[in-house]
């Protein structure tokens, strides 16, 4: 019934969220904090919160380009959790947030997200119509858009976590040559070095994942962290194996990797 | 004036400066093309080999899947290899599944086959868009005359002289497809090698180079032409300089402006460093 | 109760077929995965015309607030107005249609993702310093690949372009995988955490 | 009324105008920049009626898949946030769209990115390279570990990946002059395409 050439992904799945889930579950259950290196591109957000409420201009957010129904999305919800922590900062400091979307489905979820963080901060009619704006499905249309905001609102703080595409170092380098300091941060390779080349500060890959439990500071969040560590040992360690294994000529784990995770 | 000073200011140049600088180091070379010396490499030599050996009259079946966006990366590549093979007198079979592909087999048809005095129907013909992507390759391949009715321009392909002579995949010697993004050479090395042992050589962006390179290791692909840069030696080969050596004069000009932006920056930063650190 | 937990179950249904059907070879599954993607299509679709909405309403108020520079709203909504009802009227695959699509957006969205070049300029003159270790590996690579890439850097030296296609080749690879494999765990974690309900940004935290 | 050198000149125009953002923001810029949304809007508009009409509604009502109302309905909810007290139905879409990307990561991250990435490292210890791209793998992990404090070998180990992945993003970096100069000369070739010249 198992495709016979995808046991070993089912497998990689399925232990993997164990080992996640169980970490959380302990997290819960009041296991000790485990210690956490520190992302600076986190505390630069609170910065960015800080700048702006000094100069009096908008914060301006957006998750990227990326959609919802693809590998990626794990990418744009992530993003999607630091719009909910501007907007109740927003509110709480009386800062004018920007938050622009390409995807529809996104900015649906984006709307719920901003009006709910404004309410978190006890300011619910901070948020406006104005707040989440769709600017357009069309990737470059979207990113002219942004560039207008940018010339003409002059956000302090440009945050762009999420999935990001070719536009990715236009709109970093826009919002820093319009005044702005730039936080960015995508899961997706090939615009990280924009990112790292432009922004001040950056999450690269996993960060923009691990940046909830930082904020947030749940324990849902700090125990899936903690799961997820144990997963990486997990892969070095048959990585290394499998290294060993190879040099020494016998390619068993390997071709039963090729063969059974597909 | 201290040099540290000077640096400073020059660094503090308004960034509108150095974008009219960008925008001129590639507008000139566009307008005025000028002799850019390409070393070539193996790859759009192996092609131009691989035309030179084939029989006059062998039929080349090219797949033109480029968009307006890729134009400059791939469209010099593609009007070299067709005029390559016209200048041998092979007979060209102009396809697409893209579409807007036919745009740019209409503008090689334009601006290469009609001023050699080569006759439609006859040295070459452009059958056209079809969609479907990877399947509708595999349905062209096995029976053109099922898969097109008529042509580009609405004539019934079985009337067509060269059409005569093309009915399967078999009767063709090369494939060439210039691709854009889709299932670029993976798609053609399912339906045109695995099948029938068909030669091809790949065109893509640099962007989709990489993910071709097992294909080109197992020798499913004859030669990968990567972006502008292959264009431009294939226009060096054919001794035809076109948008891509144009292309390659702009990207030369403004790789060197960049270097020596980066260079400037980093010697007003070397000269700044002790200041800095003081505040 | 119908407010949140309807949508978190409808999500790890949804989610579980789409999981299982990659795994197991069961016809049902199969169709009923390609039933959902449809549904996917029908939904983005309607999202489309909600977002579209907001944007008409931004612009709306700005004309009839008549802000500043509300007569550009007024030509982003004709623009919208004419691609969006005309194309309706006529569908996309009209000529019309097609030539304001092929002269008229095309060329405004080549424009756009051409102007990168110049941000990467302005950037290279701003950032692009050695300040630290990792600054400078960074930099190194990148002028090594740029040259590699332009018939200059073969002039200088022949070994130019192959020390760009080794680092292309070699270190390049050996930095994409770490990222890769990590983030696509902490992907699977995000993706774990919304399946079964204890990540709720996707419908507002606590919303309801 | 379409002819070729109208386009020419409305791809060229419009070309320049969106170049004008280069040099400040300007009134030409704001009316191409505006136009430019809005006609992306009514594109989107467009495909999305079509994807409505022909894999919603025809196969509904032409063919009978009565299943394709499920989609239909919560696509109408979607617009329920408009009607007060209801806008919590709208949830129920999303929920869709939401267990599509949640079941596709979850389904094809193992396989894709995880073990076919293991598997492509497991490379004898033979050569310089391969030490370089098992260190810098093995670095990268290392780096991403935050909740271990590790040691100083696994630190070293993280600081290796780092400098791997500095190496990625400059060869990165540098193909994107290429590529982003390739395509500002499209741009600027539809400008010059006005004055006559190819």
């Amino acid at each position: 019934m198992i495709y016979p050439d995808k046991y070993l992904s089912l497998f990689t799945l399925l232990a993997f969220c164990a080992i996640i889930y169980y970490q959380i579950r302990s997290q819960q259950q009041g296991a000790p904090l485990p210690w956490m290196r520190p992302i600076s591109g986190l505390s630069a957000i609170d910065e960015a919160v800080g700048r702006a409420t000094e100069m009096g201009r908008p914060i301006h957010f957006s998750p990227g380009v990326g959609g919802i129904v693809d590998e990626e999305a794990g990418q744009v919800l992530a993003g999607l959790q630091y719009l909910g922590y501007l907007a109740e900062q927003a509110g709480k400091y009386d800062i004018p947030l920007i938050a622009t979307m390409r995807n529809p489905i996104v900015y649906t979820m984006a709307e719920d997200i901003a009006k709910e963080g404004f309410a978190r901060a006890g300011a619910p009619e901070k948020y406006t119509p104005e707040t989440v704006r769709f600017l357009s499905d069309a990737q470059m249309a979207y990113a002219a858009g942004v560039l207008g905001i940018f010339k003409r609102e002059k956000p302090a703080a440009n945050v762009m976590i999420g999935a990001w595409y070719a536009e990715t170092m236009m709109l970093a380098e826009a919002a820093t040559n319009a005044g702005a300091i730039s936080i960015g941060g995508t899961a997706r390779l090939f615009q990280i070095p924009y990112l790292v080349v432009t922004c001040d500060y950056v999450l690269i890959g996993e960060e923009i994942f691990a940046g909830g439990a930082y904020l947030a500071k749940d324990r849902v969040q700090l125990g899936s962290l903690r799961g997820q560590d144990i997963c990486k040992a997990i892969c070095a360690v048959v990585l290394a194996a499998g290294i060993v294994l190879v040099t020494v000529g016998a390619t068993g784990l390997r071709d039963f990797i090729a063969q059974y995770g597909r | 004036m201290s040099f540290a000073d000077f640096m400073l200011r020059v660094q503090s140049v308004d960034t509108r400066i150095i974008r009219v600088l960008v925008f001129l180091a590639i507008l000139i070379p566009l307008v005025n093309p000028l002799p850019v010396p390409m070393v070539v490499t193996d790859a759009p030599r192996t092609l131009y080999d691989f035309i030179e050996q084939l029989p006059p009259g062998s039929v080349m079946l090219v797949d033109t899947n480029i968009s307006a966006a890729y134009r400059p990366t791939l469209y010099g590549t593609a009007e070299a290899v067709f005029s390559h093979a016209m200048r041998r007198g092979l007979r060209v079979v102009l396809t697409s599944f893209a579409p807007e592909g036919p745009m740019f087999n209409e503008q090689m048809i334009e601006s290469v086959a009609v001023p050699a005095g080569k006759v439609y129907g006859v040295d070459y013909v452009h059958l056209g868009y079809r969609a479907g992507g990877e399947g509708a390759v595999a349905e062209v391949l096995r029976d053109f005359h099922g898969a097109y009715d008529t042509d580009f321009h609405g004539n019934r392909v079985a009337d067509i002289p060269i059409m005569q002579d093309v009915r399967t995949a078999r009767d063709v010697s090369l494939v060439v497809i210039h691709s854009a993004g889709g299932y670029a050479g993976g798609g053609w090395v399912r339906q045109a090698v695995d099948p029938y042992g068909l030669p091809l050589a790949v065109s893509v962006t640099g962007v989709m180079a990489p993910s071709h390179y097992p294909y080109t290791d197992a020798g499913q692909i004859i030669a990968l032409l990567s972006d502008m840069k292959s264009g431009a030696e294939y226009e060096t080969l054919i001794q035809r300089p076109g948008v891509s050596l144009a292309g390659m004069g702009a990207q030369t000009f403004a790789h060197i402006l960049i270097i020596l932006l980066i260079f400037l920056s980093n010697v007003s930063y070397f000269a700044n460093r002790g200041r800095r650190a003081k505040k | 109760m119908a407010t949140k937990t309807m949508p978190s179950a409808i999500l790890a249904i949804v989610a579980t077929v789409m999981i299982l059907d990659n795994f197991l070879n069961i016809p049902v599954l199969g169709s009923l995965s390609s039933e959902i993607r449809i549904w996917g299509v029908i939904i983005a679709a309607f999202a489309l015309g909600l977002a579209s909405i907001n944007l008409a309403r931004f612009h709306v108020v700005r004309v009839a607030r008549q802000t500043t520079d509300w007569p550009y709203s007024v030509a982003c909504l004709i623009a919208m107005a004419a691609f969006g009802l005309g194309g309706i009227a006529a569908g996309p695959g009209n000529d019309y249609y097609r030539f304001y699509f092929a002269n008229f957006f095309s060329p405004m969205a080549v424009a756009t993702m051409g102007m990168t070049i110049f941000f990467i300029a302005t950037a290279a003159f701003r950032a692009v310093t050695i300040r630290s270790l990792e600054a400078g590996v960074l930099l190194a690579a990148a002028l090594v690949v740029m040259l590699g890439n332009i018939p200059l850097g073969d002039a200088i030296s022949p070994h130019i372009p192959d020390a760009a296609e080794w680092i292309r080749r070699i270190p390049n690879m050996a930095g994409q995988r770490g990222i890769l494999i990590t983030s696509a765990i902490g992907s699977i974690a995000f993706g774990l955490r919304v399946l079964i309900g204890l990540e709720r940004t996707q419908f507002g935290a606590g919303a309801g | 009324m379409i002819s070729e050198s109208l386009g020419i000149w409305m791809a060229g125009l419009l070309s320049i105008a969106i170049f004008s953002y280069l040099l400040g923001d300007n009134p030409v810029f704001k009316l191409a920049e505006h136009m430019f949304v809005g006609a992306g809007a009514g594109h989107a508009i467009t495909m999305g009626f079509g994807n409505i009409r022909d894999v919603g509604w025809i196969p509904m009502v032409r063919d009978g898949r009565i299943t394709i109302i499920v989609a239909m309905v919560a696509g109408l909810l979607l617009y329920s946030r408009f009607v007060r007290g209801y806008s919590w139905l709208a949830r129920w879409g999303v929920a869709v769209m939401v267990g599509i990307g949640t079941g596709v990561l979850l389904r094809g991250l193992p396989a894709a990115q995880i073990l076919a990435q293991i598997r492509a490292t497991m490379i004898p210890l033979n050569s310089i390279d391969n030490l370089i791209i098992i260190l810098g793998t093995l670095g990268g992990i290392s780096f991403f570990m935050f909740t271990f404090k590790g040691n100083a070998a696994t630190h070293n180990l993280g600081l290796l990946g780092r400098l791997a992945m500095m190496v990625c993003f400059g060869a990165a970096f540098g193909n994107a002059v290429f590529q982003r100069t390739g395509q500002a000369a499209g741009a600027i070739q539809n400008m010059l395409k006005v004055f006559g010249i190819e």
